[in-house]
């Protein structure tokens, strides 16, 4: 068994899940038992696959063998998938977050008593789907397809609600993701087949023969990476970061999920793959035409986290602060060095675990509190420590200090800004740690140091500190919806609780054990083309 | 008995006619029906089988002499790819709206004209076939004819649902009547230069002609037959009769046209461009694929514009198909091999998916009794398939990668690439964005709208529309999937039009 | 025999006690700083625990440095202070959040190479930003928030000094690049520089890094500004560990800097100054922090080992009086819940211990002979004698002449005696008062018996003693100095009449130049874009509404009408014209 | 604050800080102040006897290290109060406007 066939399984287990829950629908315990089983059995066959992506052998055995093909969409372009480290992480960092946020979403979706819930889980499952289809893509064309997949499958997650505003919203989401993919990213890739011929991730990028035989110029370069870049997104690149923002309509399971981790990561992958394995660093240097990204990207991430220090709604300033910190990801791989491709790599991993623990975190303040927007989080730490103390662990990892995973991203951007001489990305992480620490740190402070708002009559300085709610007193926010404002809640439910808190634990863990993903970073590294 | 084999070309023809003429004569109840579905069955599956033939011979045509008269007098039947790609789309389409047809037209039309209606039906399609299947110039215009007024007939039974079936239809009727005339003007100035109505001799005397670009007869002809042409397969905008017509036919005659009536005209034009004028005089020494383009364009742009601001299903659609005959004329006036390819892989994925939406409109029509937007409001619970097959067929419009209508867009986007029209490109990747927006306008609707009326109660289409509905929205997912069929028989048909054989 | 980094007991032991109450968590405070102490003292001479961290790199968590002894162990001797002075005030975060703090900076002190180091250093931010927050009030909130932001800059640039440095390392190949000892870039290695590459401009950023945590102006403003909003123990804990870590990274990494000579007497200078503007009793006291650290950083500047071990010395002591003078400080908060010296005063009626202790501290910060700052901070001073740096020593003889005056009479002054208010309150619980016996003893102890201090210091000497503080010569010049300095004060009392002011400081950029330069001009920019971007969005709205929709008014466009039949013939007509036109024109 | 003193005489200044433990006892203060005016003087007088090492010679001089502690005392407490709270000092609620 060489293992090229596991990645259809990855995408296979999933859509199986997705098909499965439709047709236990009607059980709720049967419908969310399909979707935690789905998800274990999913990383469990991405931990099959994990060893083959590290192998020390890995370029000349995995990558060199034929690549696994789905069916010939058209004579000459197939769907392809394809082992490879940076898709690695992605379906890793995906398909085990997904089991975290399965048990989560059990917490949220019932504890909020949402609707629809079968087509929830259901289009979970596909939208997982997609993810691995992207993930394991072979070629160009193939993560396009999927990332059109992702798209509509995730459509009915954000209009979930139907309310008018997720309806439009929804709308947004659409225009944007599939607004920009169809018009630039499709036809930069069909340029790309018309050029080169070849759509097939190589290390080094296809380009290289087109532009030695000058069949294609730098400018014409330049062009068509401007349209891969905006084509792209779910990177989300201001301006075309809007519907990030439109997106937090959904329930939080989504945002979580979907707009933490799967979809925006999606963007970024492709992002980092198009650079790397597409135009490659050579192509890129030698026409000087992707130097724009660098800066672009440095001023998403700071504009993205200016406008985040103005959002009272939560979910609305994480979903900046996503925008931001996406960038960190496009600005890294737009370095064109190893260690920036490092850096972008470990990011997508370090990003997920911290900023879906923020989510987590937003969802479980919902859930308990009925609460959405900042202002009213006064104190809210002293009721639900196990909720906002995961959230300042997801804070520290967003501003990246150690020991968390964002440190280790953050010290490898740096490294790369250094190899590569731009002292403007240097500037913009110490401006970026700076405003995180802006928008995140009074969060943080609200909820445990601040005095909530039924209690300012009778504060007491010394004693403000409040107990350590037991978790599983809850249940209760629902009958008395007339006392929510006044704060009568505790934790909320435990699925919700245990989720975030691993995955604040997995972002301190990652600090400390960041092997697999920096394995898989060198992995990258090691199959570039010597320079 | 007659040698089946032997007779493919003809019998494709003559066994529909004769069935049309018969079906007057099955009276009531089920049987005007089934014989229609056994007729057109036969007939597709002879279609089939031409295809069948073709593909084995390796011949690049089959050729075949009525009444066994040489074809410079008689008429000649040729089957090349491209046209035996045709038939199988208008023969295919045809036999699964009639399957479908059953309870819809039950629905719709009173029950004493079931057999006239069946009749026309079968005849419409016969004469679509001719016009696909027919070497010969003039007999290109009789089945015109023929197609013509049944559909005329088509169109106006659908007083019985809407009494303005019947001004759609006159509507169509003069229009189409000019267009018509204007096609018949169109060739016989052409007889007149040629002295013949066989299409090849046809093309051949016109390039013996030494002033052939500056002839004014065969410049007048051209005019003449681009314009009929035109109105016939619905340019814009030249398409005024189409919307109407679509909206107030009876589903199934919607559905039936949409999917093959225009694609035939298009594939009259076609013949005459490349066959018959050919490829050097029609787009080189003519700049008419300028003004082809910049009709296609606009029709494009307008009339998914145009389509988004319905609020009726059928007609929203019915403007998509307007447009979407924009993406086809595009294509071919490329007159590269990926343009034209594009065209013709588009004739049959569009009519794959428009025809399964515009089933899919018709259940919804039967079981809720209209087809307004507001109709549809939260459908999809209640008939969960119907409204699952709309937007996947849907999505085929929007040319979503994986669905039939995505393949299209690959070969029209790189066939503009191919001859530098970077226009071209972006008027094609923002009519996806425009069919977004309207198709998002029904799933919207069906998905995330609340159910009123009949709506609310409707049940799921019964399984005898479910079938064929699924049948096209399957082969329009199929054809998305693995397109190498389609693709290299549009391919291969594209590279014999431009290679100048008619 | 210890194998891990001793700060860890305190660290990881912090975050036991939000789960345990009671007594058990009054036991566990004062255990775990005595256990980190012990085990500081377990760790053998040649300790060099490694892990490997980031693929490949090394991380040396346990190491000997020259000055880790001294400041390892009185960072664990404080921790053990101040949580006996927090033990009756039952603060669920703060305590925890201040081990995490004090432990990080012992761990600090043993790491080995740059990347723990610095890790640590983060860890210090967190934990002390989260003291001052404990503060508990709106003032202690916003300033807790501007001295996080600070030092997570800060914390940045260090680490960006630190790649570049790591980059250059790698660059010429070294085989471990992380290692301390390439990072002492010292006289030689730092003052030679040559802007050429990113190497090059390493040392500036980690500097930079550095004398952010270590309060120099213009740069430290967030010690004023922070430290007096925390809680009375917050304050204490506040007090002890980043600028003394500070001091101890400078001496590793910068030793013999001289720019370090001019930044520390530029401290000196701008304690005093601001410490005589000031009327908040510990804001008084934070001012004298840069003061006291000016004279630490000098040290290192001047370089030799007399004045290395001068820093060591003096920081050693003044941890332990400054602890001592903000406890005094902190029972008076405590007890009367005032600050400013405008409302204290006469407070000798009923609090003589906290008076008594406060004035020992006072002589310590002050140097008199026999408490523990005459036996260090003469140490510094000499050296800069001994160089022959005029300038300095004369601005350190000044500022030691300046701290007696400021913290040494001022606070007690101000605080204890002057004007009597009224307030009647009496001394503090008995924890606090034990902790600042015990400093006052401390104090007073090495004083007089400074021989097992000497004997930790960086460069303990071989031959007898290195330093010999207690001189005729010494300690008459000193006297000279000090009680000539206190007569100053009474002299000038009318003109140090305290106000009702604050004084500005670097942080009126961030505080107050910043927000205005936001709502005067760059507020009105983006709301100018912001108008005009919705402009664009609302027209653009219009328009897609009168292109998409057939029920508005603006959307009645004839492009979209449906056109007459009479009109359809026109239209066919003019394109058979069309085409006919073209065909005989082209 | 005002420490009410409505004398203008430089005697009046100089009491004015003292009035509350004048109060109390005056006894006390006067105490201080020849004690410890004893002392200076003796401190002062004491680099007779001693000879304190010197670096730059001027700290030799005798008397140097009184007159330089209070010299240097004077100069700190004029300059922070009439130069650079000139320009700096504002009223204890300017951050919270």
């Amino acid at each position: 068994m060489t293992g090229t066939e596991l990645p259809l399984l990855a995408m296979a287990v999933p859509a199986v899940g997705a098909i499965l829950i439709g047709v236990f629908g009607r059980w709720p315990n049967i419908r969310e038992l399909i979707t935690v089983l789905t998800s274990v059995t999913l990383l469990g066959v991405v931990l099959q696959i994990l060893p083959l992506a590290l192998a020390d052998d890995f370029w000349s055995t995995t990558w060199t063998a034929e690549p696994l093909v789905l069916l010939e969409m058209l004579p000459g372009i197939p769907l392809t998938l394809k082992i490879e480290p940076l898709g690695m992480i992605y379906a890793l960092i995906a398909s085990s977050l997904w089991i975290l946020n399965s048990l989560y979403s059990v917490g949220y979706m019932r504890g909020n008593k949402e609707k629809h819930q079968t087509r929830f889980y259901m289009c979970f499952a596909l939208a997982i789907a997609s993810v691995m289809g992207i993930a394991f893509s072979g070629n160009i064309f193939t993560l396009f397809v999927f990332y059109e997949a992702l798209s509509v499958s995730t459509y009915p997650l954000v209009a979930h609600k139907g309310t008018p505003e997720a309806v439009r919203s929804a709308r947004v989401y659409l225009g944007i993701l599939v607004g920009t993919s169809v018009g630039l990213l499709l036809p930069a890739i069909i340029a790309t087949y018309y050029f080169t011929g070849n759509l097939d991730f190589q290390p080094g990028g296809v380009f290289q023969e087109a532009l030695a035989n000058e069949r294609i110029v730098g400018p014409a370069i330049g062009v068509l990476f401007f349209m891969y870049m905006y084509g792209i997104g779910k990177a989300a690149l201001m301006p075309m970061h809007k519907w990030l923002p439109a997106a937090m309509v959904a329930p939080t399971p989504v945002s979580a999920l979907l707009h933490a981790v799967a979809v925006v990561k999606a963007g970024v992958f492709s992002v980092v793959k198009v650079i790397i394995y597409i135009f490659g660093t050579t192509s890129l240097v030698s026409t000087g035409q992707g130097e724009w990204l660098i800066y672009v990207a440095g001023a998403t991430i700071v504009i993205a986290s200016c406008i985040a220090l103005f959002q009272d709604n939560l979910k609305r300033r994480l979903a900046y602060s996503t925008v931001s910190q996406l960038s960190y990801i496009t600005i890294a791989a737009s370095l064109l060095s190893p260690l920036g491709y490092m850096a972008a790599a470990i990011h997508i991993a370090a990003h997920a675990f911290g900023k879906i623990t923020l989510f987590f975190a937003a969802g479980s303040i919902y859930t308990a509190a009925h609460k959405t927007n900042i202002s009213q989080l006064d104190g809210i730490g002293r009721k639900m420590p196990w909720t906002m103390g995961a959230f300042a662990i997801g804070s520290l990892s967003m501003i990246g200090v150690p020991p968390t995973a964002g440190f280790i991203s953050k010290w490898y951007l740096l490294s790369g800004a250094w190899e590569t001489g731009y002292t403007f990305v240097i500037v913009v992480v110490l401006l970026s740690t700076l405003l995180n620490a802006g928008y995140f740190l009074p969060i943080v402070w609200r909820a445990f140091f601040r005095a909530p708002p039924e209690e300012t009559h009778h504060a007491s300085m010394s004693h403000a500190d409040g107990n350590f709610g037991d978790p599983h007193d809850h249940g209760h926010g629902h009958k008395d919806h007339g006392h929510d404002d006044h704060g009568d809640h505790g934790e909320a439910p435990l699925p919700i609780v245990f989720a975030l808190t691993c995955t604040a634990a997995g972002t301190v863990l990652l600090f400390f054990f960041p092997d697999i993903a920096l394995g898989l970073a060198e992995q990258i590294y090691r199959g570039l083309p010597l320079p | 008995m007659i040698d089946i084999q032997a007779n493919l070309p003809a019998l494709i023809v003559v066994i529909p006619l004769l069935g049309g003429v018969l079906a007057t004569f099955t009276g009531r109840g089920i049987l005007p029906w089934a014989w229609a579905s056994l007729v057109t069955g036969a007939t597709f599956a002879l279609t089939l089988r031409m295809m069948a033939t073709l593909l084995q011979s390796g011949a690049p045509y089959i050729s075949y002499e009525l009444g066994n008269w040489p074809r410079w007098w008689g008429i000649e039947y040729r089957v090349d790819l491209l046209n035996a790609f045709i038939l199988l789309v208008v023969a295919g389409v045809g036999f699964i709206t009639t399957l479908y047809a059953r309870e819809s037209v039950n629905d719709e039309i009173a029950k004493d004209r079931h057999h006239v209606f069946y009749a026309v039906w079968i005849l419409a399609i016969t004469g679509l076939l001719g016009i696909t299947i027919t070497g010969d110039a003039f007999n290109v215009y009789v089945l015109l004819e023929i197609s013509s007024l049944t559909v005329y007939a088509l169109i106006a039974m659908g007083k019985d649902r809407d009494r303005r079936a019947l001004t759609a239809s006159l509507r169509y009727l003069i229009l189409g009547s000019v267009g018509a005339s204007f096609i018949l003007l169109g060739i016989g100035y052409l007889m007149m230069v040629t002295g013949t109505l066989n299409m090849e001799d046809m093309h051949n005397q016109l390039m013996r002609l030494a002033n052939l670009d500056t002839n004014r007869t065969v410049l007048v002809a051209f005019a003449f037959l681009l314009v009929g042409l035109s109105i016939k397969m619905a340019l814009y905008p030249l398409h005024m009769w189409l919307p109407k017509a679509y909206t107030y036919a009876p589903s199934a005659v919607s559905a039936l046209l949409a999917a093959t009536a225009t694609k035939v005209g298009v594939y009259m034009a076609f013949r005459f461009l490349f066959g018959i004028f050919g490829v050097g005089f029609s787009f080189y020494a003519m700049p008419s694929h300028l003004i082809l383009l910049a009709m296609a364009s606009l029709g494009i742009v307008f009339s998914s514009l145009a389509a988004i601001r319905q609020n009726n299903a059928k007609s929203l659609l019915a403007y998509s198909s307007v447009g979407q005959i924009g993406y086809i004329v595009a294509g071919f006036s490329l007159a590269n091999p990926d343009g034209v390819a594009g065209s013709i892989v588009h004739i049959f994925n569009h009519a794959v998916t428009k025809g399964g939406m515009f089933l899919a409109l018709g259940a919804v029509a039967y079981r809720v009794g209209g087809t307004d937007i507001s109709h549809l409001r939260g459908l999809a619970k209640r008939m969960p398939l119907t409204c699952g097959a709309l937007a996947l067929g849907g999505l085929g419009l929007i040319g979503m990668p994986l669905t039939a209508g995505f393949i299209s867009k690959w070969y029209l986007v790189k066939g503009a690439m191919g001859s530098g029209m970077w226009g071209l490109v972006v008027v094609v990747l923002f009519g996806s964005l425009l069919a977004l927006v309207y198709v998002w306008k029904l799933i919207e609707a069906m998905y995330f709208g609340e159910p009123t009326g009949r709506s609310a109660e409707a049940k799921e289409a019964p399984l005898s529309m479910l079938i064929p509905i699924w049948i096209l929205v399957a082969l329009s997912i199929y054809f998305g999937v693995d397109a190498t069929f389609t693709g290299e028989t549009a391919t291969r048909a594209a590279a014999g039009l431009l290679g100048g054989t008619p | 025999m210890i194998e891990f980094p001793p700060g860890l007991i305190l660290v990881l032991g912090a975050l036991l006690l939000p789960f345990v109450k009671g007594p058990v968590r009054g036991a566990l405070s004062l255990l775990l700083p005595l256990a980190t102490l012990v085990a500081v003292w377990l760790v053998p001479d040649d300790a060099n625990v490694t892990v490997s961290f980031l693929q490949g790199m090394e991380m040396t968590l346990v190491k000997w440095n020259r000055p880790t002894a001294v400041f390892a162990t009185i960072f664990s001797l404080m921790a053990f202070g101040g949580a006996l002075f927090a033990l009756n005030q039952n603060r669920k975060v703060e305590l925890p959040a201040a081990f995490v703090y004090a432990g990080s900076a012992v761990c600090v002190t043993f790491a080995g190479d740059i990347l723990s180091l610095f890790i640590f250093w983060e860890l210090m931010a967190v934990g002390s930003s989260i003291v001052v927050w404990s503060g508990n009030t709106e003032a202690s909130g916003r300033a807790g928030l501007r001295y996080a932001a600070v030092h997570f800059l800060g914390g940045a640039v260090m680490m960006a000094g630190i790649l570049a440095h790591v980059f250059a390392l790698n660059a010429g190949g070294v085989e471990n690049p992380l290692l301390l000892d390439y990072f002492a870039f010292g006289p030689g290695g730092f003052d030679a520089l040559s802007f050429n590459g990113p190497g090059d401009i390493a040392p500036f950023l980690i500097l930079i890094g550095i004398l952010i945590n270590a309060a120099t102006p213009p740069f430290g403003s967030w010690l004023a500004d922070a430290y007096p909003e925390a809680s009375e123990s917050g304050t204490v804990f506040l007090s002890a560990f980043t600028t003394k870590t500070s001091v101890y990274v400078l001496m590793i990494l910068f030793a013999g800097t001289e720019l370090l000579i001019y930044a520390g007497m530029m401290m000196a200078v701008y304690g005093i100054v601001y410490a005589i503007l000031e009327n908040d009793m510990r804001r008084i006291l934070a001012y004298s922090i840069v003061n006291q650290v000016g004279f630490m950083v000098c040290g290192i500047g001047i370089g030799t080992e007399m004045a290395l071990n001068g820093a060591a010395a003096h920081a050693f002591a003044h941890i332990i009086y400054k602890a001592l003078l903000l406890m005094s400080a902190g029972s008076v908060l405590y007890m009367t819940g005032k600050r400013k010296c405008t409302d204290l005063g006469g407070l000798y009626h009923t609090m003589p211990i906290t008076m008594w202790c406060g004035i020992i501290g006072a002589l310590a910060i002050s140097a008199f002979p026999w408490t523990s700052g005459f036996i260090s901070k003469s140490m510094i001073s000499q050296a800069a004698a001994d160089n022959h740096l005029f300038a300095a020593w004369m601005v350190l003889t000044a500022a030691s002449a300046g701290v007696f005056l400021h913290a040494g009479i001022k606070f007690p002054w101000f605080v204890f005696f002057q004007k009597d208010r009224g307030l009647r309150p009496p001394d503090p619980p008995w924890n606090m008062r034990a902790a600042m016996i015990f400093f006052a003893v401390l104090c007073v102890a090495l004083g007089v018996w400074y021989e097992p201090l000497y004997a930790i210091l960086p460069f303990p000497n071989v031959n007898g003693p290195l330093y010999e503080p207690y001189t005729v010569s010494h300690v008459v010049s000193q006297l000279q100095l000090l009680l000539w300095s206190g007569l100053a004060f009474f002299l000038l009392l009318p003109v140090l009449k305290r106000t009702l002011t604050i004084t500005l400081d670097f942080d009126w950029f961030y505080r107050r130049f910043v927000p205005v330069l936001w709502r005067s001009v760059l507020k009105p920019v983006v709301t100018v874009f912001g108008w005009s971007r919705d402009v664009f969005f609302i027209e653009s709205k219009r328009f897609a509404g009168a292109m998409t929709r057939a029920d508005t008014e603006a959307a009645r466009i004839p492009l979209f009408r449906e056109w007459s039949l009479g009109s359809a013939m026109v239209l066919i007509t003019f394109f058979l014209f069309v085409f006919l036109v073209v065909g005989y024109t082209h | 604050m005002s420490d009410h003193d409505n004398d203008t005489g430089i005697i009046a200044k100089l009491r004015a800080p003292w009035q509350s433990m004048l109060d109390e006892s005056p006894k006390a203060v006067r105490t201080f102040w020849v004690v410890s005016l004893v002392l200076l003087l003796l401190i002062a007088f004491a680099d007779i006897f001693v000879h304190h090492h010197e670096h730059f010679g001027i700290d030799g001089t005798p008397g140097f290290y009184s007159l330089y502690g209070l010299g240097a005392c004077v100069v700190m407490v004029l300059g922070s109060k009439f130069v650079v709270a000139l320009v700096l000092k504002r009223k204890d609620t300017y951050y919270d406007d």
